[in-house]
């Protein structure tokens, strides 16, 4: 078994990239989504192989076409991109497991072979750039995952969804063209795309004007794919208007993933080389991460539609992300780290929940899901927890990375004061958005006569899977946090 | 002389630019955009960069002119005027240009020979090429082997990018009867010339479009360029013969195996060189001489990049086409 | 000998430049599309033939010559069919030829 | 020669700018695309320009020039992927357009916001 092992980086992504090519051949509709959910299974496995492998501080490096490092292209693995891995499989199989009943009444089944060959390519691209240790592959594999999740969130079946993916196309576009520049102009620079090399050879160049432009154009590029306000404009309608399963699973992952490209270029190439950059990169981000938290939190706090709500909530959290790692310390980033996976559940969970409620009411506008909790009592139960999660209460995941990143505040004297301030005005707005939908679910009454709906059993084991994961992680959160610290050391190693 | 001649190409292009941006008429501004892709297909000859600028005068005034015509036949010719400020966008955009120029100052010049970017890798490519894989154009082998996986990685690009399209368009709309004589399953059957004419070329850019394919190794081309090619001959069919006749010759089915039928080779290719204990996409392990297997390699991929793009560009072409208005 | 197919091939692509141009001006200055075509075609037929027996002459007898033979035939083939499904198109688009057009309608 | 050692990259900078302007600017779909496009073809010239070695060739061995001096391959390489992902992303962008055309009735973002807001 050990040759297969040493080749599970490669397989990570080739086995949801082979099946999708597959997927489309196999016309029959089941048949589509049972071998998407095999792969995503298998990639999920394949997941916990690699983080296994990796625990500890581990690296495991793969060299395509056995070609050596500089010269071909390597794959790179640590325990950052074992976690995102956990998390990019991991919702993936869930969302495709709980979200099947709302897609069935979502979109034409003559559709949905297409959809599913998308939704594992978005996978294989997703995991193809955490894998990677190539400044050009990334961006292969973003534009690969990009370009599918723009067809797994033209799929909705509101119209409203055509200018929001468009919105997002243009948008993505331009980020990820902009990251091609900054790259283009570091590889003048140093002639090297490999990301260590890079680390390297920029020392001798790092005080030019173009490494100064690329860091540039590389942060704007990643920051607008990865949604950091302000440059979060096209996320609320597109995650509105996908349909519920593809919400689930792109708001659990997809713009942590370019999150996680940020932080790696940045620590990995400029920090330790650009004087100034870490007091830079506090200075810009921390100030827009608040923002972000701030405004996101508020926004949603007068959303009438809830999807969109949870959408600006989203905007709100990669705001903790970055808020984490502005503080360039370990305490900050394992904060952030955690909280890539802390969101995940917890989202994740919401959005699968939305979508089943669906199922069961007109629409997902506040007063159309009224006494939906009476109709659906344990789906309701398993969103409370999801939700709680998403406020930060103890005992539940959300709390592990607010605590850690009050912590980390902590370390700031004054500063961190002022900034505990704000995550917990947060946290409060947070309970307050929440308890907007609870209330509505639980004690509206129903204005009209609503389709009675029964949870499909896929749907309900998938939902409560996450819920319960919800709470496990927040009883015992071993598994992120060594992972996240593990990361956040490998990160701020790299800054001498 | 050939800097000259390369300013004022460059020159050339930023007009025909501001042109593009400037016209009403999304008509006129594609067929600039044509114009445009040319220059620049020209300006990377002269920059030595042949098998760049055959994509780009196939992709860029070929490809990319079809679909921008086929959206256009489906939506409105002209731009609306608009009451919006511009004054904003302008000054955004001009502080943002100087910007970009004023990180040019530190840029080796151009040509430069002693640059970092000619110092560390490509030195190590144009060396080993010939010892390794012994194909004569270096671009093909670093495309096909040395950087393989983002070759595999732009294949699957092509194929989302298909899928997508058929997801958003080979549905819904019933597509008319087989038999209504109308224009678009008539093609220019009724016009002697261009029907006479265009029968007679579709055989010679087929062939040519398989020269590029196969001659790939030793001089520009490859299996990107090819499927382009093949799949621009097959749309003059499309057009001469009408819609329906081309469907019969290649029908949707049909294109969407050969989508997914080249990348499953390419995949197919790397996960064998995996089996018989290579890394993968190690093509020197498919037969005994690894520089003889990686040859043999970088024609099969070569030749599912060519399938899956000539496969992707005619579903994308007959989606647009099957469309109405 | 050199030097006599040296001038001749100077003098061809000279020649060719120029109707290349004559071309371009007559594009820019002619009033309606069909006159325009006319003189856009001294281009694509005399200026591409006298250009390429320009280079062939300087390539002398190679694989470039029988390409650049192959480029001529083709575009002796495609330009002439391009204008005339050009020139059909805008018939059937409703653009008349000037003769045929009142002096009191202006330039479409 | 000093126009010419840097006009490629100031060319670079034009066109980005040009392109960008008209994606920000215009509020029709199409052009908007065409924009990008612009945009995309802009980065394509940044990487040629750099990969090209002064008196080289196309890096493509041959047998009459053993010693020549070759221009940069991997740029091209890089570049050659760039293109197919430009037209990837318009084919998709256009196929949107498309809907939204029959969606709407209209391709300009402003009155397709009008129309959302009714």
């Amino acid at each position: 078994m050990n040759g297969i092992n040493a080749h599970l980086p490669a397989l990570q992504v080739v086995v949801p990239m082979l099946t999708a090519a597959f997927v489309v051949l196999l016309q029959p509709r089941g048949l589509a989504w049972a071998a998407a959910t095999a792969a995503s299974l298998m990639s999920f496995l394949i997941a916990v192989q690699l983080t296994l492998a990796v625990a500890g501080g581990a690296t495991l490096t793969y060299a395509m076409g056995s070609w050596p490092a500089p010269y071909g292209i390597a794959l790179e693995i640590d325990s950052f991109s074992a976690l995102l891995l956990l998390v990019i499989t991991g919702a993936s199989t869930l969302a495709l497991i709980g979200g099947k009943a709302s897609l069935e009444s979502q979109m034409q089944s003559d559709r949905q072979p297409y959809y599913f060959s998308a939704w594992l390519l978005a996978l294989a691209g997703l995991c193809g750039i955490v894998v990677a240790g190539d400044a050009f592959n990334i961006f292969v594999f973003m534009e690969i995952s990009s370009l599918a999740s723009y067809i797994l969130i033209a799929g909705g079946p509101d119209k409203r969804a055509l200018p929001a993916v468009f919105k997002y196309l243009i948008m993505g576009t331009i980020g990820a063209t902009f990251y091609l520049i900054g790259v283009g102009l570091i590889y003048m620079m140093t002639g090297t795309l490999n990301l260590h090399d890079m680390e390297v050879l920029i020392a001798n160049v790092s005080d030019q004007r173009p490494i100064l432009a690329a860091a540039g154009f590389i942060t704007v590029g990643l920051a607008l794919k990865a949604a950091v306000f302000p440059l979060h404009v096209w996320l609320p309608n597109a995650y509105t208007y996908a349909p519920h399963m593809a919400t689930a699973f792109l708001a659990a992952c997809a713009t942590k993933v370019s999150l996680y490209v940020l932080l790696r270029f940045d620590f990995f190439v400029f920090q330790g080389n650009l004087d100034g950059h870490a007091f830079q990169f506090t200075a810009y981000l921390m100030p827009l991460a608040i923002l972000g938290i701030v405004i996101g939190s508020a926004v949603a706090l007068f959303e009438q539609n809830v999807k969109r709500l949870f959408a600006f909530s989203s905007v709100a959290q990669i705001g903790y992300i970055m808020l984490g790692a502005s503080f360039v310390s370990i305490l900050g980033l394992t904060a952030g780290i955690v909280h890539i996976f802390n969101h995940a559940l917890a989202k994740g969970g919401i959005f699968l929940a939305l979508g089943a409620f669906a199922l069961s009411a007109k629409s997902l506008r506040i007063d159309d899901i009224a006494g939906v909790a009476k109709r659906m009592p344990w789906t309701f139960a398993a969103f409370v927890i999801a939700g709680l999660s998403l406020i930060g209460i103890p005992g539940t995941a959300g709390f592990i990375s607010k605590w850690y990143l009050i912590n980390a505040a902590l370390e700031h004297g004054s500063l961190g004061i002022a900034l505990i301030v704000v995550i917990l005005l947060s946290s409060l707005m947070a309970v307050v958005y929440v308890w907007r939908v609870v209330e509505a679910a639980a004690f509206g009454e129903p204005a009209t006569a609503a389709p009675i709906a029964k949870i499909q059993p896929a749907a309900f084991i998938a939902l409560w899977t996450v819920a319960i994961l919800n709470i496990v992680f927040g009883l015992a959160p071993d598994l992120p946090v060594s992972l996240a610290t593990d990361a956040s050391n490998i990160l701020l190693g790299h800054l001498r | 002389m050939t800097e000259i001649f390369g300013t004022f190409l460059l020159s050339l292009l930023v007009i025909t630019a501001v042109a593009i941006v400037r016209t009403k008429n999304l008509f006129v501004a594609v067929m600039l955009m044509s114009i445009a892709s040319l220059l620049i297909a020209a300006v990377f000859f002269l920059l030595d960069a042949a098998d760049v600028a055959l994509t780009e005068a196939a992709v860029g005034a070929g490809i990319s002119t079809v679909l921008f015509l086929g959206a256009l036949a489906l939506t409105f010719e002209r731009e609306r005027p608009s009451a919006t400020k511009r004054a904003l966008p302008v000054i955004v955009t001009v502080i943002a240009a100087l910007v970009v120029i004023y990180a040019t100052f530190d840029k080796p010049r151009l040509g430069d020979p002693e640059a970092p970017v000619h110092r560390h890798v490509a030195p190590w490519y144009l060396e080993k090429t010939p010892e390794y894989v012994d194909i004569p154009n270096v671009v093909t082998a670093v495309l096909g082997t040395f950087r393989g996986y983002d070759t595999l990685g732009e294949v699957f690009v092509v194929f989302t990018a298909g899928i997508g399209v058929l997801f958003l368009l080979g549905y819904g709309r019933v597509t008319r009867s087989a038999d209504e004589e109308t224009e678009i399953n008539v093609g220019l059957r009724h016009h002697l010339i261009p029907r006479t004419v265009g029968r007679l070329l579709i055989p010679f850019i087929l062939l040519f479009g398989l020269y590029v394919q196969f001659h790939g190794e030793y001089g520009p081309g490859g299996g990107f360029q090819a499927g382009a090619i093949i799949a621009a001959s097959m749309i003059l069919y499309a057009l001469l013969e009408g819609e329906r006749h081309a469907l019969d010759v290649l029908p949707q089915r049909l294109l969407l195996g050969l989508m997914a039928g080249g990348a499953i080779l390419y995949t197919g290719v790397g996960i064998l060189g995996m089996l018989l204990g290579g890394n993968f996409l190690d093509y020197s392990v498919l037969s005994d001489n690894p520089v003889a297997g990686q040859q043999l390699g970088i024609i099969l991929i070569e030749a599912g990049v060519g399938i899956t793009v000539t496969g992707t560009l005619l579903a994308i072409f007959h989606a647009f086409a099957a469309r109405e208005r | 000998m050199d030097l006599f197919i040296d001038v001749l091939s100077w003098t061809l692509l000279t020649l060719g430049g120029l109707a290349v141009l004559v071309g371009g001006i007559g594009a820019l200055r002619m009033p309606d599309l069909y006159t325009r075509m006319h003189a856009a075609s001294v281009t694509d037929s005399l200026g591409a033939i006298l250009v390429i027996a320009g280079i062939m002459l300087q390539a002398g007898l190679s694989l470039a010559t029988i390409k650049l033979a192959a480029i001529l035939l083709f575009l002796l083939l495609t330009s002439p069919t391009s204008s005339n499904a050009l020139a059909s198109a805008a018939l059937l688009a409703g653009t008349k030829p000037l003769s045929e057009r009142s002096d009191a309608e202006g330039e479409s | 020669m000093a126009v010419f050692e840097l006009f490629n990259y100031w060319v670079f900078a034009i066109l980005l700018m040009i392109g960008f302007y008209a994606v920000i600017a215009k509020p029709n779909l199409i052009k908007k695309l065409i924009g990008l496009s612009l945009f995309q073809s802009a980065v394509f010239l940044l990487y040629i320009s750099m990969g090209r070695v002064e008196g080289g060739t196309a890096p493509i061995f041959s047998d009459n020039a053993e010693t020549a001096l070759f221009s940069n391959p991997l740029p091209q390489v890089l570049i050659l992927t760039a293109i197919v992902v430009g037209i990837s992303t318009l084919a998709l962008g256009l196929g949107i357009v498309v809907r939204i055309r029959e969606e709407y009735g209209s391709i300009e973002e402003n009155e397709i916001a009008e129309i959302d807001r009714r």
